[in-house]
């Protein structure tokens, strides 16, 4: 058992499949040689070769549309964009092409593909650099999207992402990069369309995703001092989602509390409170809350960015406040 | 009028008879499907929209030919003739069409995506560009399994103006990807002539070399020039040379789409074109080099019986029904998003 | 009191904005000598010159370039992208730069300008030419999103699109181009962000947008003979959002019910019922209830596309099933 | 290493003398203003990323000085140098940086995205490609509101390779824009040398011709060749004679970005461009072209003076508060999406 960085998790996850199938190739941009901006694939150069391992120039739909031709063809590329706002670069190639070719030829194409990307904020790179797209993908018929929340989920969730037959939008929390935590040797790999319950409390239960779930935790530590006691839920994959363990996990506290790096509107958490709303409203004691960013962009000084997603104070205060009323 | 012959050297790349009667066949397929295509949107029996390649046959006719099995094939929404020359059937492309349960992709495509991955027809693509660089992918692929497969990726003028254009011919030639980029100009976009919108005077050709490739431009409505063009691209793709970019000058003798009458075109364009139909062209051509005509009065024959009988094939097709609908969205075959 | 279709109104809505302000100006692909693929800008070119109309070539990135950088200098451009799938080729300059760059420069920048779009399904286009991208550009900061659902309101609400100091991405619905409505003479402009309430009835609030809102309208005025008594409101603007008059409606009755085009997740409709779970939990009489296009790409062929979107008669049983449960 | 002389002809547009010292100026508030911007960055006050210019100034000030009042510069997250050659002042320049209340966009945008609308700096846009299109809208706006204004779009040589700068060049030409487009080609984007990922050896010139414009490649680090280039475009725009695309060799000091030590780059290369670093060479040039040492010497006391100043400014500036949280998302000042 070792302690891994989630930034070296990723290099984990991929070189972990690649030494499993040689199909499986990965491309983006200073990926090979440099190892990532975020260092995320150091070695994987080194230990698989310029054929597999490939720098790109600055062509999203470039990089994107390699994949989804090689995945075609019998390829398991995994590519990476870099910042999760540059899908709007190539998003033609995600939505357009890569989620829906499989249902327009009925099938006849299958696209086993994962496309990685460094999303959210928290490192003061403002608006255009600190952005949470899972609802972007969320709201795509085609897509699977997983967010993991911590190093183990990393390797486990990419693995389970790489080995899906379907194409994946695998976000990588990037204020989580540099935190750590132990990671068992040898293979891992997770399942999609599985929801976590790190902690089992009566009184309340939170939802979280990517680098809202520490925050959740923490918050949750902060409310069973005054006597609130929370159930927190890591999402973990939004589509498939796990509705079984999420309707389960609400209706039993009878109350739902969404926590969404995310900009409020059309977030994850509306659709959850939704559908929550439509299967188990008779179970629900009190309202549904969505706590998340004020529906901005996101600002660069740190002072302003700290104010604007969730803290945990500001998710403990929430849940209290709710809590009594 | 450009009517340049290929800037590519002519070797011993000319057809052979075989091939020029194969051109024939095809073109005579191409053509009377499309025009019994255009008889049954009259009917109203097409639904949505539809893209015919009337007057632009010989390109798809020549790489349809020249094409090996396992190479693969990336069109646009305009991809009837590249679908049915890579060997597809008739009858499941005229069904699609008519959105009925036994088209090519059961309805769920229609005219605009035409996919048969079993004759190399990877998909018809209907948002400008796209295909490229994705015709790229399988080319990387071909490449890295070590086969000699060859991607061809056909579109449009107008295609030229978008950012995925440049891209992905960017990216083939630094990787040497095994991949010929096919720009039809037909000198139309929809109803835009592409020299009001273009900074240069060839959309494709003018470009090649922004891309360290060489200028090609063909007559795209003589199938020999097309079918000498097409081989030494596919050729050097294969040998590892890398990609090319083949501007094939061509017009379409009808509108871009369904609705479109086609009132923005000259009369006299129009007309010079018309003149310069490939079908009869070549036909001529090959009657004047020695081919009985009543070789090709029996091709002739045989493709508009063919078309009859896929129009029936087509026609008795029910609708599709609800278990298509939630059909296949992901690879277990279903479309649930939640357990 | 002319009768316009859809259509028609569209050119009628920019006429009348060009003629009061020569700062408008309005460019697109065949937008100006072919009228548009639609017919929805015919005319223009005629009356405004090819200074003030015109065509560009398949450049979405360098369309929306070019309004964004006018409107930053002076003028009001109005741009085309022909059918809303296509913004997924320029989303970057929709998303990062249009809606981001007035609140990254502290408001030293304004961007007033307009891009329509022919949105949703109903002509068997297929996936590519289908899409409902209201919740994509609802779930972007920065952005204001119209869908007219008649004429009138094409008219009223592309002036005050226009008129509108920010930027606002107008949807057109396609289904609706040939459909006709009574437009008044002379200079009509309406305003963003009121819902309208096109009938009431105590048992049951229908909220559509767009082309659902004719079915919605049918499927009332059957379920009236059926007893259930509905109240319809047609949002019109999703932001900004009239949560003022949708909550008192929705409150009325107690009972929600959204008519989506979009595929289900991360709809508008989810937010919505986030919204009222949040602040009107209590007057909730039942389980909300989303009424949405299945989560898939949209097929083609008419059959299969009648059956993926909501239609009268799918909304009327959903409606009558959740009142008799 | 590329030396070339401009290749548009030396007209009577060499720069005056006063024009050179306010090039020197530029060259050394540029210089000065990095190394500062570095030094809080090794003390941990600057917030977030940023990308430093040092060894590219001359680019920079050359277009300062050649711009007017009313044109528009459009940069990149590389943006500080061409902020403050706008005559934006350096305080609130390094207060953005250091993410305080005083800082240009309140810390709003931070170092990626610097503005002064009143300066003419009209932006810092940090998706590669993205205001090549824009600099095109505010060029078409000057062109239909019938000023001279000219626009001004800078950015890297990795930015070739991605569609959005297809798109806009061909949009410039068509439309006849006075939009001057300058590549600043420092050999590598992040960590990736531009060579091994583009198709051809100088990646704007290359492609001028793809775009009906002349090929240009410039000195990046000669002031005067750059000025006399600068003036030329610019000259050419205001006269409606449309769009440049002008490549200017040049090399970064330092890394991409804060996080970057560029170990990437061979020592050789390193070296050599260090050697032609444009401060001390235009500092010699000057003085050989009998410039007075003093006055120079001057310009850099008061420069330094003026940075000392800048700091105070910027470190006395608050951290924003919650006010301008939620401020002027919309044009009413306001945040909301709903009444
Ligand atoms: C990104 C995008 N923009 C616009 C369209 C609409 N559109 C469909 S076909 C077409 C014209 C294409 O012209 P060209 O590339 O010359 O091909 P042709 O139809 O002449 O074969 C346009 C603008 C689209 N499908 N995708
Ligand atoms: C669309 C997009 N892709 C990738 C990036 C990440 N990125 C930022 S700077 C950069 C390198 C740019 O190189 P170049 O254009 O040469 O400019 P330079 O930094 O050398 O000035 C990259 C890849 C980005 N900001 N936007
Ligand atoms: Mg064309
Ligand atoms: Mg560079």
């Amino acid at each position: 058992m070792a302690e891994l960085t989630y930034r070296e998790a990723i290099a984990r996850g991929i070189a972990q499949e690649m030494r499993r199938d040689e199909n499986v190739v990965f491309l983006g941009e200073d990926v090979a040689a440099a190892g990532g901006v975020f260092k995320g694939t150091v070695g994987l150069l080194e230990e698989f070769g310029p054929k597999r391992v490939r720098d790109t120039p600055i062509s999203e739909q470039a990089i994107l549309g390699a994949a989804m031709g090689a995945a075609m063809t019998g390829l398991r590329p995994v590519a990476e964009i870099m910042f999760s706002d540059f899908f709007a670069v190539c998003w033609d190639i995600v939505v357009n092409e890569i989620a829906k070719s499989r249902y327009m030829t009925n099938g006849q194409v299958s696209f086993p593909l994962v496309i990685r990307s460094g999303n959210g904020g928290g490192l003061r790179f403002g608006a255009q650099h600190s952005q949470s797209v899972e609802s972007w993908a969320m709201a795509v018929p085609g897509l699977k999207v997983v967010v993991p929340s911590s190093p183990v989920d990393v390797v486990g969730l990419l693995a389970a992402s790489i080995r899906d037959p379907d194409p994946v939008i695998f976000l990588e929390a990037k204020a989580l990069y540099s935190t750590k935590g132990e990671v068992p040797e040898g293979d891992i790999h997770d399942e999609l369309g599985k929801a976590k319950v790190l902690r089992r409390g009566d009184d309340a239960t939170l939802v979280a995703l990517g680098s809202m779930v520490p925050r959740a935790m923490k918050a949750a530590e902060q409310l069973a001092t005054t006597g609130i006691d929370c159930t927190v839920v890591d999402v973990r994959s939004l589509v498939p989602l796990d509705t079984q363990t999420l309707l389960e996990e609400i209706g039993r506290t009878g109350r739902l509390f969404t926590v969404e790096e995310n900009p409020r509107l059309c977030g994850w958490g509306g659709e959850l409170v939704s559908i929550v709303g439509e299967e188990i409203f008779y179970d629900l004691d009190g309202a549904p809350v969505r706590i998340t960013t004020p529906h901005i962009p996101l600002p660069a000084a740190d002072a302003l960015e700290d104010m604007a997603i969730p803290s945990v104070e500001r998710i403990a205060e929430r849940v209290q406040k709710a809590m009594q009323e | 009028m450009t009517t340049a012959r290929p800037s590519t050297k002519a070797s011993n790349t000319a057809p052979t008879a075989d091939t020029r009667i194969a051109m024939y066949r095809l073109l005579v397929e191409l053509r009377y499907f499309e025009k019994r295509a255009y008889d049954l949107f009259l009917q109203n029996l097409v639904k949505g929209t539809s893209h015919l390649s009337l007057g632009q046959e010989a390109i798809a006719a020549a790489f349809g030919v020249a094409m090996r099995p396992g190479d693969h094939t990336f069109a646009t929404y305009r991809g009837h003739a590249h679908t049915l020359a890579r060997g597809v059937p008739m009858g499941p492309v005229l069904a699609e069409l008519l959105g009925r349960e036994n088209g090519l992709m059961a309805g769920k495509g229609g005219s605009m995506h035409l996919t048969s991955v079993e004759h190399g027809m990877m998909g018809s693509y209907a948002i400008i560009g796209a295909h490229l660089p994705i015709a790229c992918g399988s080319a990387w692929s071909a490449q890295y399994r070590g086969t000699d497969e060859v991607s061809v990726a056909f579109f449009g003028d107008g295609t030229t103006n978008i950012g995925a254009f440049h891209e992905a011919l960017n990216f083939a030639k630094i990787w040497d990807l095994p991949v010929v980029f096919v720009c039809e100009n037909n000198l139309y976009m929809e109803y835009t002539a592409i020299k009001d919108v273009t900074a240069v005077e060839h959309p494709a050709a003018d470009r090649a070399a922004a891309y360290g490739l060489e200028k090609i431009i063909v007559d795209g409505n003589d199938p020999d020039a097309m079918h000498e063009v097409a081989t030494a691209a596919l050729d050097r793709a294969r040998a590892g040379g890398g990609p090319s970019l083949i501007e094939a000058t061509t017009y379409r003798h009808g509108g871009h789409s369904r609705a479109d009458p086609a009132k923005y075109r000259p009369e006299a364009e129009v007309q010079e074109w018309l003149a310069r139909d490939p079908l009869p062209m070549y036909r001529a051509r090959l009657i004047a080099d020695g081919v009985a005509e009543k070789e090709l009065v029996a091709i002739e024959e045989a493709t508009a019986k063919a078309v009859d009988e896929a129009t029936e094939f087509a026609k008795a097709g029910a609708a599709p029904g609800e278990d298509l609908l939630l059909k296949d969205v992901w690879s277990d075959g279903g479309w649930t998003w939640r357990n």
